[in-house]
């Protein structure tokens, strides 16, 4: 078990994405000719401006909104403080109550919990043991001070879907306007902002194979968002500074592509993942499934093993070449595990035991089956380790 | 993030297991905090003989764990119970700032079985502070090879 | 006079320039096969961490700062955003006065007067006929409630350089923190930002060969800045949001490049400028040279022709091939032509009727012969077609 | 940003210059706030015979100049006042949203023409709303052609 198996294996797909060839080459002419500023008067400057109103054009069609009510940003984190602080800010005279999950990203978090110290105040709602917010819940935490409900599309986690539609009906009925962080939605749930009653919706180019660094932020025609980076007239004189032009494009791409064959996609997707799970359940005593086991998003598996701890999985695993995740507190230095994992009811050990596999366009069905063969191994090595495994559990070294 | 040596440690772990007939056995940390070490002794004339280690926990968790128990064999309860996890860290050629605390780990394991080594004979645990360890038997100058 | 001539003959690199292949190069791996997020802890993902260590130890050493000071951003106007803003929010207790100049970039007046609206107060110091903001001014500012003091390095439109490093001076000897927008200043202006006295500093990688969509705030050690940008833990917890790794790589080379030869540089390009400035007014009449006639960029001139209109210039211009940009309100459809001008003391005609040439790497001798020899003709044919246009100055077309 | 009508008319505009026997003179707009046409008519008989205009501004001043001048030759006085901003910028093929007031400049050096064109004759200037400019020379019916 070392560094023999050269090749990675990376199944890591909701912390990052490879770019397509498609979008970097619909990029490479904007690293190179044509470089003009798309606010320039000049001619030279136009392909420019075009590849960024082409691609304002892309995303408003994967989301069912005009081009008029996209606006780029750099990343899902920008987006997502965009919104929340914009509407906060944009409505302080309406009311200073937010609504939001208790799973949503620290994008999402950490910038209601900025808003707290500005005086406003925010309800975190609980899920269910699957990760699911319930629509009702929403609608008895709304107040008449309340502004925004902000509930994600789909964790980064556990993949869990939201019943994002209901709860827009229910922040709707109540004159509440509705915010969805569809980061890690896009490309596997089809969006529809009109049917699905969403106000303003984040996403991020990186997590459908498109660039890094770049978002966008979905603001429905005629919402009062206050800006967040102000300067110069770009983005309709709402969001300052020099459109990055080559990862807008890439963004644009990507969105098609990742759009263009939702339900196909995820089909081929989701069924890499069922046998990834069952072989995993099957071959692994006291593993489980975390997050909804039929409302999640394809390529997201996201284990407990007790009696291990995820980075030393995630560690053993790199070992043999396969990019992974966790959900264990020791990866990032803290002592808290994943929120996520909590807010779902896991105990603490079992939450500093999770490990997601995400898996993408590039995986195949040996990915799996290599997964299978290796993670067993990893586990049982790790759990021979623990104290904390019972003996019928602890299985003996393979000679 | 981690040095050659955190992982090296970590991916092929030294005396891992049990010892069924351990003169001390010491445990530390929690699974809410993410990590557990348990250490067996064997030890004679107040030098440890055989060492074995449990972790639960992350690469260096398990790294300063293997490390720990290599570490003290041979050394007497005096030396391990002064061992500071500074010199674990140092034998793994360092560890990222965040996880300097895993390292505690061991040491507080080790420690452990050290007061339950002397705890089995009707001695006093240790104070943390303290910084002598001998069991008594004979006084520590008595046994083979403490000179 | 019309599309005949088809070669783009560009001379706005002021509002961005074109990539250095170095830099395209320089990113490219990062656009394919190092792909994994930094903040994953496998083995896969140390490319990228290293890509982006490796260019904020470029960008430090550019500007005489530590890497730990230096912090990546989507551009100089977050950059700005966040230094004003940061500085502002965190400084509340101590003070609610900023000292700025009347001729500071938008993302740096437009983030002021939302510190306005919140309740600060900001003093907009005038400017000399060149442009140049007096250190001694800035003392006279500055109060016992001034937490900041922001004078940009060099002015985007008129060239001008500050006095950096008195103004510097002048604001520690009063215990304000000094922040300089020095956007259009790397690559042209050595900086360092310990003789200067700089405590927070803004770049932008689209202005000297590097990425649009990239910048980075350097930050004193120890300077207490309130965060923009909520959510992960990139940038030490200070900037959220996955990095945009082949950008960021990109602004790490390009600033290496750029500021390898800054004196060799400087002397090439301002060789160009100041031959096509003494082209110009020799061959113009009733034109001037605005902004300083010695402290500006080298690879700056900005013209003020009587009795004619900027926008009109720069698309005759374009029509001949040339790329250049003008302080007239007409090509942003407001009436107010450029603060800048404007702050010189230039009556609206005059500022009306400004050419900004902006010259580059890639600039020729020979462009500069071409501007030579087409700009009097535009000039003159504007004229003709003037009202305002004195007979001594209207010339007859040539046959 | 323009169209290429825009473009075309801008970059070779007809109709400059004077006319030292002009009938009447008409200018509009300030150079404060960045354009200012000035025309010059000649009229027979009520119906403009030549124009020419000098222009101070923008590209859509100066093309919006250049159409309206083309657009009232041969017109009537009378037609000439209603000629519309949006009669010149349909012309044009159309202008970007906030270059649209530029050419209210072309509108108000005409009315502005006409006008000085009436009080030379002793007629009281039309007021904005006014629809009709007859000179009062004999009827605007009587002129040939005018039928
Ligand atoms: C002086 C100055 N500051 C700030 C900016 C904004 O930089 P960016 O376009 O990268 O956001 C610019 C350029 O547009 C500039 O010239
Ligand atoms: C659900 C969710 N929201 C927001 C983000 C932040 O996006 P970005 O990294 O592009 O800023 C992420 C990914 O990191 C995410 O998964």
């Amino acid at each position: 078990m070392s560094d023999q198996d050269q090749r990675t294996l990376y199944m890591d797909h909701a912390a990052t994405t490879f770019m397509k060839p498609e979008v970097v080459a619909a990029m490479a002419p904007y690293l190179s000719e044509h470089f003009g500023n798309p606010s320039s008067l000049y001619r030279f400057s136009r392909e420019s401006k075009n590849g960024v109103e082409e691609a304002r054009g892309q995303v408003a069609a994967a989301v069912g909104a005009s081009a008029g009510e996209i606006f780029f940003t750099s990343g899902g984190t920008e987006a997502d403080n965009w919104a929340i602080k914009g509407i906060a800010l944009a409505n302080r005279n309406r009311g200073n109550h937010i609504v939001t999950s208790a799973i949503e990203h620290h994008a999402v978090l950490h910038t209601c919990e900025w808003l707290e110290r500005q005086g406003f105040s925010v309800t975190y709602l609980p899920v269910d043991g699957f990760g699911r917010v319930e629509p009702e819940r929403v609608g008895e935490a709304i107040t008449d001070e309340t502004i925004l409900v902000s509930v994600m599309t789909a964790n980064n986690e556990i993949g869990t879907v939201q019943p994002v539609a209901e709860i827009g009906r229910v922040a709707h009925d109540r004159g509440v306007l509705f915010h969805t962080d569809a980061v890690q939605a896009i490309g596997a749930v089809p969006i529809d902002v009109e049917r699905m009653g969403i106000d303003l919706l984040s996403l991020s180019g990186h997590k459908f194979y498109g660039p890094k660094g770049t978002g966008a932020l979905y603001i429905r025609q005629g919402t009062r968002v206050e800006t967040l980076i102000h300067g110069g007239g770009q983005e309709r004189g709402r969001r300052a500074g020099t459109e990055n032009v080559p990862g807008i494009v890439g963004l644009g791409r990507a969105i098609e592509l990742a759009t263009a064959d939702i339900e196909g996609h995820n089909r081929r997707i989701a069924a890499m993942r069922d046998r990834l799970v069952r072989g995993v359940l099957g071959s692994v005593p006291d593993s489980r499934l975390n997050g909804h086991p039929t409302e999640r998003l394809p390529n997201n598996a996201n284990f407990s093993f007790r009696y291990i701890e995820g980075e030393s999985i995630l560690l053993l695993l790199d070992g043999r070449g396969i990019c992974a995740s966790t959900g264990s507190a020791c990866s990032s230095g803290s002592s808290e595990p994943s929120h996520v994992l909590l807010a779902t009811g896991l105990s603490h050990e079992e939450a500093h035991g999770s490990l997601r596999l995400t898996l993408g366009d590039a995986n195949t069905g040996e990915d799996v089956d290599h997964v299978l063969e290796v993670l067993p191994e990893v586990i049982g090595r790790l759990r021979r380790i623990s104290p904390l495994t019972p003996a019928r559990t602890r299985v003996p070294e393979a000679e | 993030m981690y040095t050659e040596k955190v992982i090296e440690e970590f991916t092929n772990p030294q005396n891992v297991g049990e010892l069924a007939d351990a003169d001390a056995v010491g445990e530390a940390g929690s699974p809410t905090c993410g990590d557990i070490m348990k250490i067996y002794l064997k030890v004679e004339c107040d030098r440890i003989t055989d060492a074995r280690f449990q972790t639960f926990g992350c690469a260096a968790a398990i790294a300063s764990s293997s490390m720990a128990t290599r570490m003290i064999l041979g050394m007497t309860l005096a030396e391990a119970w002064d061992l500071s996890n500074a010199d674990v860290v140092d034998a793994l050629g360092g560890l990222p700032e965040p996880k300097v605390h895993c390292s505690l780990l061991a040491r507080d394991a080790i420690r452990a079985a050290i007061n339950d080594f002397r705890t089995r004979r009707g001695l006093e645990p240790l104070e943390r502070g303290s910084g002598c360890c001998c069991s008594g038997e004979g006084g520590c100058d008595s046994c083979p090879g403490n000179d």
